[in-house]
């Protein structure tokens, strides 16, 4: 076998062709539009947006971050412009930049995820909708129905039955077992599961006596988690036979290899945007770099191939 | 073309030497820099993933030509990051997202330019009175410390320490004006007369309560204020919605990020 | 009232009396001797040493640790002596010491257990059995009974039957819902709660695509895991009645005091103790100093003093 | 009297120069140290928590008088915690714990030495080159590199590097012998005749591979082979079971930890 120049890095999550593995995480990309200084954002295999509501929200008080050792807690409370904006002012952009894009939706009630998932269902240049069952930092956020199988089955049927686009799960890490929860996923007819959101956490300050987020508690992200998120990750692909997005922690490529060997179909990459703008593509071009120094021509090829 | 757009870049320290309780940082950067006063930069040099974030630092100075570009910040080691930073040495690697945030507007009408800054505050709004005083505008300069070791050195100041244009100001009256910095704005706005040559607007940044008591004062005689604020950011570039702080806009109060719609906001505008 | 030159900081856990709160974590501190060249352990709240079985244990292959950020993996395997050998060899040397001592005591069967406190009944130098229901390396180290209500509480129930030694359980943070196990370890007759114990996580090798621990996957601990810990700590003690041992990712006394701002009767440090042996003393006078500088005289004001 | 039994303390670094691929570090510390070849610290000397985890470096050599004691090491970059500590200034603080380990064993009836170091391993066998120099034993040093540029600098080695004492090897024939260290050894190994003046004894340190090779080849013709282990730590001091190595005791395979039994074995009791 010669050395390819060029490795494919196409993947395919359920029907969706991505060109390569790496797709920006929810909440930590803005409306994608925000980083087209630093690149061109149709380079990613796919931009998910700012979890959107069927109303404007306007999150937390601040008090909203808090650093923590190699992650940081975040209480943000899904401000957002409500999914009617989106489709009208950002969608459009997105699709003229060229961008695979997916939307990130979530509820305080069913019935609001049902209307969000069919309002976007209109929009041809979304690919997919990621359902999230699983923010931690509004009472609402999907956390309630995300932490046990049964009430993600319920709720992931109602939405899977409100739309005909793909449907990406995102899934709570606060739980046992992460294998039956991606089950009922699974069982209930999404398409692909994206794991882990953030964990939950909580700091406060001996001084003044106050928790130092405004929500009391808040979500962990960032290289702290990855451990926990590659063992949920490859624990999920051991579950389910639809697609596994592996999150939590990637700043790397080589963090990003990790997920992709424990069988995850693609990545997305969340805190590590904070720091360097152009973590994605860097994630990117590093994958391209290790399968051409590995002689693999296919990333497919390496993907779950974790030796036991 | 300097750039103005915001870009990750890779800089190599060139100086950072400690004067006083103050850090001068000079960093080579790979094209010269365009910027507005008031915007800041993301920093972060340091190996490892603890602390994981940048931090934000008001963007001092810039220089440089087609190429090879400078940036300069000045900074006060108040946590685990400065500390950091001010542990780097010449040669070290920095990395850096800038120019970020909107900074202070100067819309011909005002003429007057008053320029407040409380602490390590000047670094924000030494910039802007570099601009005026390149332009040869009317300005003046308040700056505020609790003690004389405290002020910034003399020769760091845009047009120099003149007596009359430039206002010190100590808590414990090492230097100049024995009182708080927004003590000595009140007396200055007592004996100001508006002129025929248009508004006095004033520029602040500094610790929170300091703004908001320039506010108080100056609001009320019509003075346009704007003021640089102060957030815990994550990204500095508008996409975590971590630093947001309260603003009325149309009659609401909404939260804005100050790292995006700010640092820089109308002092009508802040919730206090 | 004048500042105290000396504050108070003796704490009770149930009927255990602690001249400090802080204790050294199991399976972090070996059995206390090894750190007699470093500091005199008596100075301790308690010393907790590492987990004992009935019969000696050889513990995992070598590939037992892993770095993470901020974190570690660790798959010791629970490697030890024995409780035979605990209590002819090493107990009597701790007892001279003069350490408060507590022994972490796990099984591969309900009746495993019930021998090793049987057994650590007659030693009168030992303040109290910490049950440890959460280690996540062996497949029979307390996880499988830890990791739900029921299995807890028969556990618990069990132990408690066959030892007068006031009983502390240790809960496993890889569940849904903290509080309810905490209460379960509280209903089946625990004089206290300890957690967390270490959160399961995985790292692998993207070159040789080989797990890095022989044991595939490990706990984490260390400061990644303090926001995660403090949470946890913060709901167990709104959950149950009887004193709540927090540990997880404490380095510093500012640490420590967040845990006990949030209500925990005592501490535990584990992996800070790797990095600077002096961890736990260093804490101690770091306790000391806070509330000095707060003028508060003892330390119960401070406790559970969170404000909301 | 100078401290042997382990401790944590503060030092500060005098030196820390890089030499080749070597890097030379010397440290000052509260009190001179006294320690046996083949020990080691632990080295943390980074602010924040990533990497978490202290970095085990041989003792290379101890000096100083009371109250004042000094502390060398020679360490190769090879990952995060030591390029880290290559970045270090003097000035700059460190944080250890020493001196740790059971180190190597010089009972009397060995008189001829050969000490063995692959790649860094020459850290750990030099000091006990220097114990056996300061002491006038017979020995001859075996070093093995890949090429020239990663030998030590000839200045380094205990009593000079002498011909016909000193062995240097490099695989690809740029210094001394022309093949691994160990391919050295065993052609020395051909030529030597036990002396009536007592056994042959072997101290090494390097990449396991080459360890298990040095054990094959002399312990066939009873010489008495210490090696000395790596292992990932976390403590150092035998209270995390994390560094365990499988070593044959009575008969029966037990796992042996590394920082406390070790790093020092004797080499019949490894299972390689
Ligand atoms: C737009 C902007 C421009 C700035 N420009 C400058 C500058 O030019 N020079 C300069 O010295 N500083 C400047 N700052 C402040 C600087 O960012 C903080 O001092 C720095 O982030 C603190 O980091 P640290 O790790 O040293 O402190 P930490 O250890 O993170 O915190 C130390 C203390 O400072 C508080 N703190 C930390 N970050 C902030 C923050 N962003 N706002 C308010 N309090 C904070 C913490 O709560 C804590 O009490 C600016 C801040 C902003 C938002
Ligand atoms: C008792 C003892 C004494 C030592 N003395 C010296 C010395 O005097 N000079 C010197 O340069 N080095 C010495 N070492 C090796 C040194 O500890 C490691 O090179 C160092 O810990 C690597 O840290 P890092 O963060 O740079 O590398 P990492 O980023 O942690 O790892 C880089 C690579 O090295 C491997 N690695 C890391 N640590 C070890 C280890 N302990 N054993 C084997 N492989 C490892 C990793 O798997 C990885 O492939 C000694 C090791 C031991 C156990
Ligand atoms: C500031 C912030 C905001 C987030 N907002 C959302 C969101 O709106 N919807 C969502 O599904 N996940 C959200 N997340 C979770 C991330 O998408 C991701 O699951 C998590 O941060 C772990 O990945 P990371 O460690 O790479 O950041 C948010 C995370 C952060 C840090
Ligand atoms: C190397 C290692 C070994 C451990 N062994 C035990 C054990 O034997 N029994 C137990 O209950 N917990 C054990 N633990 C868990 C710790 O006691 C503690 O609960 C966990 O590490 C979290 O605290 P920390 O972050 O302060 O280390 C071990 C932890 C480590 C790192
Ligand atoms: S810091 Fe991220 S939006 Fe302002
Ligand atoms: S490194 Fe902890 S026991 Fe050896």
């Amino acid at each position: 076998m010669t050395s390819p120049v060029t490795p494919d890095l196409t993947v395919r999550v359920g029907t969706v062709l991505l060109k390569n593995p790496v797709i920006s995480a929810s909440g930590t990309f803005g409306y994608g539009l925000e980083f087209t200084p630093f690149y061109d954002i149709s380079r990613l295999g796919a931009v998910i947006v700012k979890g959107l509501s069927l109303l404007p929200t306007p999150g937390n008080a601040p008090g909203r971050i808090v650093e923590t050792p190699a992650g940081m807690l975040n209480a943000i409370g899904l401000q957002n412009i409500g999914v009617d904006r989106f489709v009208t002012e950002v969608a459009p952009r997105l699709a003229d930049a060229g961008a695979v894009c997916a939307a990130n939706i979530y509820g305080r009630t069913v019935e609001e995820y049902e209307a969000v998932a069919r309002r976007l269902s209109e929009v041809p240049m979304l690919a997919a909708i990621e359902l999230n069952a699983s923010c931690p930092n509004v009472k609402e956020g999907g956390i309630a129905f995300g932490s046990t199988p049964e009430g993600l089955s319920g709720l992931t049927r109602r939405v899977r039955a409100a739309t005909g686009k793909p449907l990406w799960v995102k899934l709570s890490p606060n739980v046992s077992d992460i294998g039956a929860i991606a089950r009922a996923a699974e069982e209930a007819g999404a398409d692909a599961v994206t794991l882990i959101n953030t964990i939950v956490g909580m700091a406060v300050d001996p001084r003044t006596r106050r928790p130092k987020l405004s929500n009391v508690t808040g979500g962990l992200s960032g290289p702290a988690v990855k451990p926990v998120a590659l063992r949920m990750v490859w624990e999920a692909c051991k579950a389910v036979k639809i697609p596994v997005i592996g999150i939590g922690g990637i700043q790397s490529a080589e963090d990003a290899l990790e997920f992709l060997l424990v069988g995850a179909a693609a990545v997305q990459v969340g805190t590590a945007n904070f720091r360097n703008p152009n973590a994605c593509v860097e994630i990117i071009d590093g994958i391209r770099d290790f399968l051409v120094r590995e002689k693999i021509s296919r990333l497919d090829e390496y993907r779950g191939t974790l030796l036991l | 073309m300097p750039f103005r757009r915001p870009r990750f870049v890779h800089g190599k320290i060139l100086r950072n030497t400690g004067s006083g309780i103050f850090y001068r940082m000079e960093v080579a950067i790979p094209e010269p820099l365009s910027f507005v006063p008031g915007q800041f930069a993301m920093v972060s040099g340091w190996p490892g993933n603890d602390p994981l974030l940048p931090r934000p630092l008001a963007i001092f100075r810039s220089g440089g030509t087609r190429g090879k570009g400078t940036v300069e910040f000045v900074y006060k080691v108040v946590g685990r990051g400065t500390a950091l930073l001010s542990g780097l040495h010449g040669g070290d690697p920095l990395a850096l997202t800038l120019p970020l945030g909107h900074g202070f507007e100067f819309p011909g009408e005002d003429r007057s330019w008053w320029l407040v800054g409380g602490g390590v505050g000047f670094s924000t709004v030494f910039p802007a009175a570099a601009a005026l005083d390149a332009q040869r505008s009317d300005f003046e300069i308040f700056l505020g410390a609790r003690t004389r070791d405290q002020l910034p050195p003399g020769d760091w100041i845009p047009g120099g320490a003149i007596p009359g244009r430039v206002h010190l100001c100590t808590d414990d009256g090492t230097a100049g004006f024995f009182g708080s910095v927004t003590a000595a704005l009140r007396e200055r706005l007592d004996r100001w007369k508006p002129s025929g040559k248009g508004r006095l607007a004033i520029l602040a940044c500094g610790p929170r309560e300091m703004l908001k008591t320039v506010a108080e004062a100056a609001l009320p005689l019509d003075v346009r204020v704007q003021v640089s604020l102060e957030s815990h950011m994550a990204c500095g570039f508008g996409v975590c919605w971590g630093c947001v702080t309260e603003v009325r806009e149309g009659g609401k109060a909404v939260y804005r990020r100050v790292c995006k719609e700010g640092p820089v906001f109308d002092a009508r505008e802040v919730v206090w």
